[in-house]
């Protein structure tokens, strides 16, 4: 297969100009919407399914342009005098924006059984929000100057914010907006910042940006701001606490969009600036997202693994996964700096691929804790139980999800999981002391993460929706309406395409690997059905032929089963040792899942307990779980910052002639400045 | 991959062996097994010396390695088993870091340790490149075994497995001490150990108890 | 010393030496359990006789400083008040009042007013509030052959923040039994009470009998008597030290002492002519006398199996698995086990020195006398060791009672009690003090019998020994104190 | 031939199904002895699987069709992994389109659905199961796929059979870091395979047991799937034990059936060794706390790690 390395750019932007039109459309859905603000059927039966149509095709046409390679750039005479908007589909945006549109089909289909008349925004104002929100983070990805690339992520950001706060008559939802948007503007200004930087003197056009020869020392610190504006963006730990705030807060498509898609924005600019943008990276920049990602990992894993809300134990397991992500990132740079190119290839498809899975398999388990929000109006954990009797198409596409999201053959987070092994076990061959012995060691903190994933999923699955209910109020629990079912059944469906079909995936991923670090890796071995992506060794992986040999295993045991011992089933209550009232309160829960995981790794939490007194007769248990985070390092950021106002409060006088001075002594500075230089 | 030739890889696989003893003491909380796993410890060295005399021929290194199986692997162990059998002290506390943390703090040793032993590596011949490394991580480890011990009879056996390090970083990166120097140490050891025996009866007679912590009350208080 | 004035007015009892019996009115009742908690004393046990139609009379029964006191409360007929509960002082007169009201109708002032052996309707466990807390329930019904109970466990995860035991699913009338029985044949149903102390239970019914009948027995039917009690002791604490090893994993464990046991009670068969001594002791002796050779052979066999046993221990000792698992687990503090008046065995390994055998010696212990074994930690590891060291000391009793055995005959014939006399049976059994208090009725029945097992102080221990402690460790430390269902079920 | 190389890997895989019990037989009959008990016959297995698959099936009345569904997934996932391991010979096709770490795999998902099946009914015990069989995993699935990373890391493929011919040709010599990922799999094998000190086999006390918890509501044949497929587990893990760092005896290259019959006696002279050995070590140790299993394992890990430390550091 021929594969262009440096691909020529088409002189006519058909899909790009396709692409900003589906753009333009979703914002049009958004504002038909205003028509009849207050009308459910008008958002819910058209709008919503129209804007999944548009995402069908916006992912369509991405992937028709990745398949062709090729670039494709656009002027619009829209934005500043002097920088119009600079647009740009190439590889890897086009994976993007096939991410953004097949995984946002899905969850609008879901959107459009889901909103209901509420206490909360209108679903016409719910639906221009919605629709602005995807159109903005696909202008996000088409972006090629910092300008409209700044205009469209702050768009974005206030979009999603005001998506979170829909029920914003509790108080709890507007702080955690609050916090959202704020860490959101620390992260732009710091990713401004990086822009600053990185277009030396030229002008602000990506373009520009990539001609622009740095000095090491800017170019790490464009990088580093960098890191920590898309970071902030992504949820890297210990930029990650408005994640476990804000994406429960959302109602559940939101938090779906925000945690399959809009974290995955931000991946996007990590891998546009470092991969693209800075020309070719320097390998110890990767350490530091690598440590971090690692980092996250395990402490996203842990944390999911204590929390009682399922929508916040989500959100928890979305902080990990972009430890992965940004592990993946990290090896990727290591390898690509030091003269690994393949490999760096391999780790880059190990990102990418993870970026896809996780969309799917996160946005799908999201939907679901959404349909079971909706049925049950509950949330917490320890209220919830047995709904696989009651909605059985939920139960059983939540399955899909979660042993995807376990990291599971023949299912797709597997095959991210393996990429990325495959790729750190080279990390010994980095011509780097103690990197090479660190990196493998870095294996570990992956395989434990997953691991704890493996344990975080039976958890979440299990009290949701197996054993029985742990409120009489579940009885009456309803399984979701056909147009959610199709929603969720395309995202399960996605996390298997994914997971069988590696080879053809990987061949279409190429084309970014060929981008951004020069090489690509052989996909499939020489039968063609296994994907072999592993540069230089004999190593492949067969989903498609595990999933037949276990399906014909399983056929053939059930049929000579059957078949010889016929004996009768019988149905029975369950062993109750004689004492004859089992009741769901026997059953273990949330809490009792987190407990071996809060002694064994206590450092990790900060933990309020209260424990009941021996002989007290009417004991009591409580426990409130926090992160050390808060205590140690933003508690004290805000009460420095708090100080800091206070002592700038002495500035303000009230009276406007101060005010004038204030002005007046500025300019003069500046002035003397400009003339001194 | 380069193949190494077979007395390299027998003398690589002592080396492994020694740090993997170091690891085994460092988790086991029975004494008697800390003094076996000792004396495994003697032993392999023991081959490893010979390994090293039979590779260079150096004469000297056959008397080390005679030296410290009757030292290491017979004299001290038996000594070190008498001693626990009168003092009655079969089981150290629970240590001051769990298992898990102390040898997570093994690892981390481990690389530093490695760290350290870079510019001696690079100093050293070929044929004990990556034995340095080990014989600084069994120094190190072992002086993390007496640190987060509470009985000074496990301090005993850290302080000797330490020596082993020592011996065994000498060996193989200049094939030994001189053999005056090594006789005399191995003589320090042995008087060290029984010094400490006598010292050991005294402080049970004044504290009912061999555990270190009772030292602390001979601070002076204000 | 405010004991003092209660033990002056006291007057002997029947039956066990060093029992003495006061009657007290209602507000003494309270004083007298006020004076035994601050001297120390324990509550071993609590009863009640008659209806409140009738007339009943509540009986306690004290362990403390110059011997043990019975103290009766009569209440007239017709009195309804509930007569005052001690269960603020002592933890474990609450399920005794309990019980008592289940058999008799007769109502304490105890706040808690679950029924105990009557199973009618669904028991209300104390429910542990709070996000995330969650049950076990296990029993009746058990996985291995043990006997019923039910044991509720409020626990998070592996942590027990609470276990609340409910016994009595084997409540077999015992008590008005007896009355249906001869008062000269009730020793077969004492040895009855709980199978695996029947030696300590039909002794200390014939120690009442026997009192209350004025008679006497040969010295060598009491040199028997301890004989048949001490092998009791030995087979129960091997059989329960190798089921310890068992519930820690360690099979070889159980299969050793299994057969160090078995080697025991095949001598003892040799011996007596049964494995276990069911009717071995009978009112006025024993029932078989022993052969100079079969005792000879019977001494041999236990110091085999003490020299082995003491091999055994340091296998234990040094096995860094089984010490891992015994230390520490179910710790009951000494002052803990003070406070909740635990007996025996359990409390001996927690700083509690009582044995009836040094405190209120019968014969042979009063010639014999016995070491007092007692450790302070509390923890399974104690109760492991303090069985090993009863063990020892078990063989060196059972080799001076075999060598010193007096001649002559060993039972002797035993008059017809007097309708209306009371006595009381005060034995140290292997799990603690057994007492059997006994009237007679009119022409040789009973009129009343109860025996009391020291389960039902040590039962309670076991809920506050969990705390704190993790689910799978329960029954590593249920079997630490291995306590009788039977004998407290009634 | 391709024809004969799939019958060839169903050979294998019969063959691992066939040996499994008698392998559990074996560990049981050792154990006796050196219990100084009478042992029970080697066909003992047998008979127990035979006795289950004749009787009633009993199922909970508020079991979900996840629960029926289980013990065939667990039974498949290991029949599976029974032809994935190079036990008898290393060219299989079904070995291709799995390599080491999709094992590890497997037995996650086979562990998942177990657990997910235990907690279906909403016993007590179930539940608790679940949470300890998933508690044991999380810590033993790194620690396993650490040693097998520690290994593919010596001959530079995560591929089973490409870690086994590497040994078998023997052009890798002596490996320092096996003999710690060696102490590391022996901890992961008795962890995972619900060994002593782990985990009790012969304890049927509801609230120490971990495996048998998970299966406490399972009757007849579903009980006997789930039986099966545990003693397959163990002999899958011996059998990967076998392909790390004893990989004599195994036949290198295309094999046909006969191949496979000269293999045989190799792998059951090993296996009865293995058997003995962990005998051995079941009997000398006892069953630790449950909260003291992850320090265990954690353990293994950190040995996994370390090998894989002095395998870079020493390059070998």
């Amino acid at each position: 297969m021929h594969i262009l390395v440096h691909p020529v750019i088409t002189p006519l932007p058909k899909l790009l100009v396709g692409c900003v039109a589906l753009l333009l459309g979703w914002g049009a859905v958004g504002v038909a919407g205003l028509l009849r603000p207050r009308s459910v059927r008008l958002a819910g039966r058209v709008l919503f399914p129209l804007g999944a149509l548009i995402g069908f095709a916006l992912a369509a046409l991405a992937v028709t342009s990745l398949l062709g390679g090729g670039i494709e750039r656009m002027v619009l005479p829209i934005g500043l005098p002097g920088l119009p908007a600079h647009l740009r589909l190439d590889p890897l945006s086009s994976v993007f924006l096939a991410l953004l549109g097949a995984t946002a089909g899905g969850i609008s289909l879901f959107a459009g059984g889901y909103f209901r008349a509420g206490q909360g925004t209108a679903p016409g104002l719910l639906g221009l929000q919605y629709h602005l929100f995807l159109a903005s983070m696909g202008w996000v990805l088409i972006a090629a100057d910092a300008y409209s690339f700044l205009l469209a992520w702050e768009a974005m950001a206030l979009t999603s914010y005001f998506l979170v706060v829909t029920e914003h008559r509790r108080a709890e939802i507007r702080r955690a907006g609050l916090i959202y948007l704020l860490m959101a503007h620390v992260g732009a200004l710091a990713i401004l910042l990086a822009f600053g930087v990185m277009h030396g003197s030229g002008p602000f056009t990506f373009h520009a940006m990539r001609a622009a020869h740095l000095s090491a020392g800017w170019a790490a610190a464009a990088f580093l701001l960098a890191l920590a504006g898309f970071g902030a963006k992504a949820g890297l730990v210990p930029l990650h606490v408005w994640l476990p705030e804000a994406h429960p807060a959302a109602p559940s498509p939101v938090s779906a969009l925000m945690s399959g898609v809009m974290l995955k924005t931000a991946v996007y600019g990590m891998l546009r600036v470092a991969l693209d943008l800075l020309g070719p990276p320097v390998w110890w920049w990767g350490l530091v997202p690598l440590a971090l990602g690692l980092f996250t990992i395990l402490y996203g894993a842990l944390f999911a693994a204590v929390q009682t809300d399922m929508k916040r134990l989500l959100a928890y397991s979305s902080v990990e996964n972009i430890g992965v992500i940004f592990t993946g990132i990290g090896l990727t740079i290591v390898f690509a700096g030091s003269g690994m190119p393949a490999v760096a290839a391999l780790a880059l498809l190990a990102t990418l691929y993870h970026c896809l899975n996780h969309a799917m398999m996160k946005s799908l388990l999201f939907l679901g804790t959404g349909a079971v929000l909706h049925a049950t109006g509950e949330r917490n954990l320890g209220r919830l139980g047995g709904l696989i009797h009651r909605m059985p198409w939920v139960a059983w596409l939540t399955l899909i999800g979660t042993l995807a999201i376990a990291g599971l053959p023949p299912l797709n987070g597997f095959v991210s999981e393996w990429l990325l092994l495959q790729s750190f076990l080279f990390g010994d061959q980095v011509p780097h002391t103690f990197v090479n012995l660190l990196i493998p060691m870095g294996m570990a903190v992956v395989v434990l993460g997953a691991a704890l994933a493996g344990y975080v999923m039976v958890k979440f699955y299990g009290v949701i929706f197996l054993g029985r209910p742990r409120e009489a109020a579940l009885e009456h629990a309803h399984d979701c309406g056909w147009l959610e079912r199709i929603g969720l059944a395309w995202l399960a469906l996605g996390c298997l395409a994914l997971g069988l079909l590696p080879v053809q995936v990987i061949g279409a991923l190429g084309r970014v690997s060929a981008q951004l670090v020069g090489a690509v890796v052989p996909q499939a071995s020489a039968h063609g059905w296994l994907l072999a992506p592993v540069p230089g060794r004999p190593v492949s992986y067969g989903p498609a032929v595990l999933l037949t040999a276990t399906v014909a295993v399983v056929l053939l045991t059930v049929l000579v089963v059957r078949l010889f011992f016929p004996q009768r089933v019988r149905r029975v209550s369950a062993w109750d040792c004689g004492f004859g009232a089992l009741t769901p309160r026997m059953q273990d829960t949330a809490e009792g899942f987190g407990q071996p995981i809060r002694h064994l790794f206590q450092p990790f939490f900060e933990m309020q307990r209260e424990l009941p007194a021996p002989g007290d007769s009417a004991p009591r248990y409580r426990i409130a779980i926090r992160e050390r985070i808060w205590t140690l390092a933003y508690e004290p950021l805000c009460a420095a910052i708090d100080g800091l106002a206070n002592i700038a409060a002495r500035v303000q006088q009230g009276r406007i002639s101060v005010y004038l001075l204030y002005s007046f002594v500025t300019l003069l500075v500046l002035l003397a400045v400009a003339l001194l230089s | 991959m380069t193949h190494l030739p077979l007395d390299q890889q027998l003398l690589d696989t002592c080396a492994a062996l020694l740090l993997l003893l170091s690891f085994a003491m460092l988790s086991q909380r029975r004494i008697v097994t800390l003094v076996n796993l000792y004396a495994l410890q003697g032993a392999v060295l023991a081959a490893a010396t010979l390994l090293l005399a039979w590779r260079t021929g150096e004469d000297h290194l056959y008397l080390s390695a005679a030296l410290t199986l009757a030292l290491k692997v017979a004299l001290l162990p038996w000594l070190l088993h008498r001693l626990i059998r009168r003092l009655d002290v079969y089981w150290d506390t629970e240590p001051l870091l769990n298992v898990t943390g102390t040898m997570l703090a093994g690892l981390v040793i481990v690389v530093f340790a490695f760290a350290l032993a870079q510019p001696i590596t690079r100093l050293a011949s070929t044929a004990t490149r990556s034995a340095v490394g080990i014989a600084v991580s069994v120094v190190l480890l072992a002086f993390l075994m007496m640190i987060t011990r509470r009985k000074a009879m496990s301090q005993v056996i850290g302080f000797l497995s330490m020596e082993n390090g020592v011996f065994f970083g000498a060996m193989s990166a200049s094939y030994g001490m001189p053999m005056v120097v090594e006789l005399g140490v191995a003589l320090d050891v042995l008087v060290a150990v029984l010094v400490l025996g006598v010292f050991f009866f005294q402080i049970r007679e004044r504290f009912e108890s061999l555990d270190l912590h009772h030292l602390e009350s001979l601070k002076e208080h204000d | 010393m405010p004991m003092m004035r209660w033990w002056q007015r006291a007057r002997p009892v029947a039956g066990a030496p060093g029992v003495r019996r006061v009657s007290v009115g209602r507000e003494e009742w309270m004083q007298v359990a006020r004076d035994v908690a601050a001297t120390g004393g324990v509550l071993h046990a609590l009863w009640v006789s008659g209806t409140p139609a009738e007339g009943a009379q509540v009986y306690g029964v004290y362990l403390s400083d110059p011997g043990a006191l019975l103290v009766e409360l009569a209440l007239s007929a017709g009195d309804a008040r509930p007569y005052p509960g001690l269960q603020e002082l002592f933890p474990a007169a609450s399920r005794l009042q309990r019980a008592a009201f289940d058999l008799t109708g007769v109502r304490s002032s105890d706040p808690d007013r679950r029924a105990w052996l009557v199973h009618a309707e669904p028991y209300p466990f104390t429910r542990v509030e709070g996000e995330g807390v969650h049950e076990i329930a296990v029993g009746p019904v058990h996985a291995g052959t043990i006997e019923p109970g039910h044991f509720r466990f409020s626990v998070v995860g592996e942590k027990v923040l609470r276990l609340e035991t409910h016994l009595g699913y084997v409540h077999r009338g015992l008590e008005q039994r007896f009355t249906e029985l001869p008062i000269l044949a009730g020793h077969r149903l004492a040895a009855r009470v709980s199978g695996d102390s029947a030696v300590a239970f039909s002794w200390a019914y014939c120690q009442a009998l026997e009192g209350l009948a004025g008679g006497t027995i040969p010295p060598r039917a009491a040199w028997l008597r301890a004989v048949c009690l001490e092998l009791e002791r030995l087979a129960n604490h091997l059989g329960d030290l190798g089921a310890l090893g068992n519930d820690a994993g360690f099979a070889f464990g159980l299969t050793q002492f299994s057969r160090l046991k078995e080697d025991v009670l095949r001598a003892t068969a040799a011996a007596f002519g049964r494995r276990y001594l069911f009717d071995v002791v009978v009112p006025g002796g024993l029932a078989v006398d022993v052969s100079s050779d079969s005792a000879r052979a019977l001494a041999d066999a236990i110091r085999s199996a003490c020299a082995e046993s003491a091999e055994l221990r340091t296998v234990y000792d040094e096995h860094e698995g089984v010490r891992a698992r015994f230390t520490g687990t179910g710790r009951l503090e000494p002052q803990l086990a003070t406070q909740l008046g635990v007996l025996g065995l359990v409390g001996r390994a927690s700083g509690q020195a009582r044995d009836a055998r040094v405190d209120l010696p019968c014969l042979p212990y009063t010639k014999l006398p016995v070491s007092r074994i007692v450790l302070r930690e509390g923890d399974v590891a104690a109760r492991v060791a303090v069985r090993f060291e009863e063990v020892q000391e078990c063989a060196r009793l059972l080799a001076q009672l075999l060598e010193k055995l007096p001649d002559g005959e060993c039972s002797a014939v035993l008059e017809e009690p007097a309708d209306g006399a009371f006595g009381i049976g005060l034995i140290e059994g292997w799990r603690g003090p057994v007492l059997v208090a006994l009237q007679a009725g009119p022409a040789g029945t009973v009129r009343f019998c109860h025996p009391h097992d020291p389960s039902w102080q040590n039962w309670p221990a076991l809920e506050y020994a969990i705390l704190g402690n993790i689910v799978p460790d329960f029954p590593l430390i249920n079997k630490s104190f291995n306590l009788s269902y039977s004998g407290v079920d009634l | 031939m391709n024809a004969v190389a799939w019958l060839t890997q169903g050979l294998e895989a019969v063959v691992a199904l066939a040996a499994a019990p008698a392998l559990l037989g074996w560990v049981n009959q050792c154990r006796a002895w050196l219990q100084n008990r009478r042992a029970p016959s080697l066909w003992q297995p047998y008979g127990t699987l035979r006795k289950l698959l004749h009787k009633e099936v009993l199922i909970a009345e508020n079991a979900s069709p996840l629960f029926r569904l289980a013990p065939y997934v667990t039974f498949g996932a290991m029949v599976l992994a029974a032809g994935i391991i190079p036990s008898m010979g290393t060219r299989l096709p079904l070995v291709a389109s799995a390599d080491a770490i999709a094992l590890v795999g497997l037995f996650a998902a086979a562990r998942m659905f177990m657990a997910l099946a235990a907690m279906d009914v909403g016993t007590a015990f179930g539940t608790l199961g679940a949470r300890r069989e998933m508690m044991v995993g999380f810590l033993a699935e790194p620690a396993l796929l650490m040693v097998i990373l520690v290994a593919s890391l010596t001959s530079s493929s995560t591929a089973l059979p490409a870690i086994t011919e590497a040994l078998v040709s023997g052009h890798l010599g002596l490996s320092p870091s096996l003999a710690f990922s060696a102490v590391a799999f022996i901890l992961v094998l008795l962890a995972e395979n619900a060994r002593i000190p782990v985990d009790n086999p012969a304890t049927h006390l509801e609230l120490t047991m971990i495996h048998e918890a998970t299966l406490l509501e399972y009757s007849g044949r579903h009980l006997a799937l789930m039986e099966w497929a545990a003693q397959l587990k163990l002999f899958n893990y011996v059998c990967i034990g076998f392909a790390l760092f004893l990989p004599w005896g195994v036949a290198v290259g295309r094999i046909g059936p006969v191949g496979l019959l000269v293999a045989a006696p190799a792998l059951a002279l090993k296996l009865t060794a293995a058997g003995a050995g962990l005998a051995l070590i079941e009997t000398l140790s006892a069953k630790m706390r449950v909260m003291r299993i992850p320090e265990f394992l954690a353990t293994a890990f950190l040995f996994a790690v370390l090998g894989l430390l002095v395998h870079v550091l020493l390059g070998a």
